[in-house]
């Protein structure tokens, strides 16, 4: 059962109303018939009123979806063939972070990605989409050999943050991130990401140093969640919904900092009911740009992102 | 993120090193240990409490003085400024923010780089101003890291970076977030390049800078008692909903989880560095 | 050293795959579920138990025989025999154990190596003994896996090792230690070349080998239910003095623990193994 | 106070001895002179027989006496300058693994060695000299930091093993120790070990994949210990002296089997009188080692270890 957010019911509920009239209609009465079209029409322009005038509050939400596409199934949906791959060798596998190898129109490519539940049980197996350290060495493990063996590298992010806990600190948490940081940025092969959900700070740029980054249309990116921020900058954490405005958030936001290279589009009011279409959207953003990569020498392309990140930041001189 | 505690503190608590109401500043009660100290044997002993050894926090100018050969230091890129180009408004302007720190600071930004020598062998430097917006680093402590690194790049001396931040700077949104990555990328030019790296981590050393350039050093050496963590204390309070152990993400926590080479006080930490950038740098071979 | 397990083992406990008191051998009760099981239908099912999926242990004959392309397997360096340098005696001479092993098993050593196919891909291969002198790795074993390196660093085809030994062999003294470095060093070179290297790590693998060629592989593969371990669970018990918990040190603990990357039942093998070679290697790009 | 081993307690009774007749003798007796002069003779000749005559299982005696010198100490010995370094940047720092960067007669030098404590207390907080896996990542994180700034690296061997424990399991043991042998095979700059007490299986040789390895003359480097071996093989754990002639562990047998390149010749009985002058011969090794490699390509110095390891075996073709 897909979960209705709080702005969505009005559309629910007239839809609903349609659906009961409906069933009374089939004794074929005409009057009835015209008002099931009338409402028809409502629900149709509601919906489009709503959905083409969202809040970042309310795309946040659409992010965070419990029915959005995750990781695991975008890998599968968008590859012919896929071997999940795990552990960092050190200490543990995390199941929060998720990645293998597989093929992508033919291509090989190495795709890592945070990995959250769609219900409670598999959301605390998977910490929230919350890496420890461990996660990330998982991650940079597989990027290692994605280097090693010429594989490109595909990114999904989609995390709250990395997991601020007693374990995670202790196995180094700052030093995980900061040298996946470091060790993307040297790669040669291309790093092409997403944001599929919510990019979390510290925590999703950890596997996010990428040569092209892409938000899917209903996707945040954030120093900080608008939680966090309202409860620190505004002293007030009811005050989510400013803060989310103020932090430029949003795809189109982001896009506008520079940071994203471009939004794939979802279906109106969110993929979480429509994985496949997605799915085929971004496989055919990775064959693009996958097919363009080839024609790059390996050191143009790491010196390619490295120009990207270079450039970030805004100040006077 | 705990850029939160600070912020918390900030509110609620009163400051630290909590002077006296004595005129003349001439004596200061140890936060630590509550001593009170005279003011200028505090200042000869580098603002380490002699009862207790809490290290105060210092100023840019202070880590010069104490630990740097005299007048040696030649700063770069001072002029760069920060800009509110989100036009943030929390309960005040960053606009404001950031002029109101420029003002009590007399700089212009969260981090001073430049070049200076220690017992005459030349170095690259940055040092991190937790005074100023605590730390935090948005696009100019970026490009002012990037900067020094791509110098070391360059000339080849060794780098020493000051870490001393609560993370990233909201106010500049997804772009300060982006100078983590800024940072760490050129490190990794800096890396193969073969020129040595040591970061000296201060209270305190937390969110996006922790989880960037402050810990990527070729020897990592923390101050006694500084605050090293990727989250902050109260979120992690919030997120375990328990209180933390005694002495949990301190300097000599992180030296037992393998995170640091060594605890050092201040008084020994300039022949310490010295011998460090002396015995990595390949050129000094050369040179015997 | 969980050598000393299999010492134990042998000493004490009756044959694990315990043979049923029938004329002809056609039945076999399964050591895990108790079940009994039809010799045929097990030899069907990749020697797997349908029951409880308990993983027989193989021969490298058997292995050959359900993993790769039929009469596809080339050996080499079979000429290579153990010898007692120094002459070592506990309650029986190592050259007596070798010529008991060697007639039991019809082969020379521990360990078999060659080229073979698998659906038409060429990969290298070793493949480990354990019912030879529970697959210890000497002189011998040391140097056919490392000439099985140097040929995948020279003819570039995929590496793949099943291991199954218990360590290092007692008898050959230090050399047997030196195995260790041997064949990990000429890891180092075929990790250089670029040259996929994938393990199978069966029941058991432990000790001198599970600390070297076996735990290098760039992606690890565990049959399900295998120990594996640097240590034995008995010596692991006699140091902490408390019984170990349930599925310590088994596949499915070394998955959870991020030391393998899958545990595969072994029907599903062959298939696997193809995918990985296939995907891993950088010329099937150019190829297509 | 220096522990006395069991067959060296016939020197120690009879110096006793001598020490009581030179207390009376304070009288100026003749007679008492001569005795003690007698007896001065004997216990030389004793002392000479005994050592000279030390079976391996007294050597591992020798071996792990409790004030042998240990690693930092000799570190310190050795080096004009000398600065620990701690951690293995993800876990723990191993207090049974010690390292750190100093110089030797102006030379730069890495230095790792296990560590083993001279009284119960310290070889708790040591465990005993047995590392667990962050212990061989620490050794191996310094070794990379030696061979990036090309400084030439010194291990120090003394360890019963790599300890078998639960988290020693749990976070790769096996692993750990077998990345370490790789990666040591790959440096370009030269690797000096000695064996200062106990070479302990594949705990030892974790840090021991040098180019030039010298044996203490007491110390023993095994594959596996002879207590260990007798349990196994013998079927009598009472049998380790005899396990201990087969298994051929003493610094003569090492070089004889053509693995050690030399052995550091000692005080008789053992250094664990006198850890300065052992330590001079010590530094006079790697000095003179380090004086040669100077002259030798980096490429070179990776393959002379390479060889010497390839060439390790003994079969028939
Ligand atoms: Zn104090
Ligand atoms: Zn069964």
């Amino acid at each position: 059962m897909t979960k209705i957010l709080e702005f969505e019911k009005p559309i629910v509920e007239l839809y609903e109303k349609i659906e009961q009239l409906k069933a009374l209609s089939k004794s074929g009465n005409i009057e009835l018939e015209k008002e099931i079209q009338r409402i028809e029409k409502r629900a149709k322009k509601l919906k489009m009123d709503i959905y083409s005038n969202l809040s970042p509050h309310q795309i946040v939400q659409i992010a965070r979806h419990p029915n959005r596409p995750d990781s695991s199934s975008l890998f599968r949906l968008i590859c012919e063939k896929f071997i999940p791959l795990h552990g960092d060798r050190q200490f543990r596998d995390d199941p929060s972070i998720v990645g293998g190898i597989g093929t992508i129109k033919g291509q090989r490519v190495i795709l890592i990605g945070h990995q959250k539940g769609h219900d409670t049980k598999e959301n605390i197996y998977r910490n929230f989409g919350m890496p420890h350290p461990e996660g990330y060495r998982k991650a940079l493990r597989l990027m290692e050999m994605a280097q090693k063996f010429s594989i490109p590298i595909v990114t999904f992010i989609d995390t709250p943050g990395a997991y601020p806990g007693l374990g995670a600190e202790e196995r180094g948490q700052a030093e995980a991130i900061a040298r996946n940081l470091r060790e993307m940025s040297s790669m040669t092969v291309p790093i092409i990401s997403f944001v599929i959900g919510e990019g979390g700070s510290g925590g999703a740029l950890a596997i996010g140093v990428s040569n092209k980054l892409y938000m899917l249309e209903y996707s945040v990116y954030s120093v900080i969640s608008p939680e966090g921020c309202a409860s620190i900058l505004f002293r007030d954490a009811k005050k989510a919904d400013e803060a989310s405005k103020s932090l430029k958030i949003t795809s189109v936001d982001v896009m506008g900092l520079g940071i994203a290279d471009g939004v794939i589009p979802e279906p109106m009011g969110g993929s979480h009911n429509d994985w496949k279409n997605l799915s085929k959207d971004m496989k055919k953003q990775i064959v693009s740009d996958l097919k363009n990569y080839k024609l790059i020498k390996p050191e143009a392309i790491r010196q390619e992102r490295y120009k990207k990140f270079r450039e970030m930041g805004e100040f006077q001189v | 993120m705990s850029i939160i505690d600070w912020f918390a503190k900030k509110q609620k608590a009163p400051s630290k090193a909590e002077r006296l109401n004595i005129p003349g500043d001439l004596w200061i009660k140890c936060p630590s240990c509550s001593e009170v100290l005279f003011t200028k044997d505090l200042e000869v002993n580098y603002k380490v409490c002699n009862h207790c050894n809490f290290h105060f926090r210092l100023s840019p100018e202070e880590r010069l003085l104490y630990l740097f050969d005299k007048n040696s230091f030649v700063e770069s890129d001072s002029n760069l400024k920060p800009i509110d180009f989100l036009k943030f408004k929390d309960t005040q302007q960053y606009s404001s923010r950031i002029k109101n720190a420029q003002q009590k600071s007399k700089k212009h930004e969260a981090v001073t780089i430049g070049q200076a020598s220690i017992n005459n062998k030349m170095v690259n430097l940055a040092i991190m101003d937790f005074f100023f917006l605590g730390g935090s680093m948005g696009s100019v402590v970026g490009e002012k890291i990037t900067k020094i690194i791509e110098a070391a790049v360059e000339n080849q001396h060794p780098l020493i970076i000051f870490t001393m931040s609560g993370g990233a700077r909201m106010q500049e949104g997804l772009l300060s977030l982006m100078q983590m990555a800024k940072t760490s990328s050129a490190l990794a030019l800096l890396s193969e390049k073969k020129v040595p790296y040591i970061t000296v981590l201060c209270d305190p050393t937390t969110g996006g800078t922790s989880a960037s350039f402050a810990m990527l050093g070729d020897i990592q050496i923390a101050e006694p008692g500084a605050l090293i963590s990727f989250a902050g204390p109260r979120v992690i309070e919030q997120t375990i909903r328990q209180k933390l152990p005694d002495g949990f993400q301190k300097s000599e926590f992180l030296l037992e989880h393998g995170m640091v080479d060594m605890v050092t006080s201040r008084p020994d930490l300039k022949e310490i560095l010295f011998d460090l950038v002396t015995l990595l740098d390949p050129r000094e071979e050369v040179k015997k």
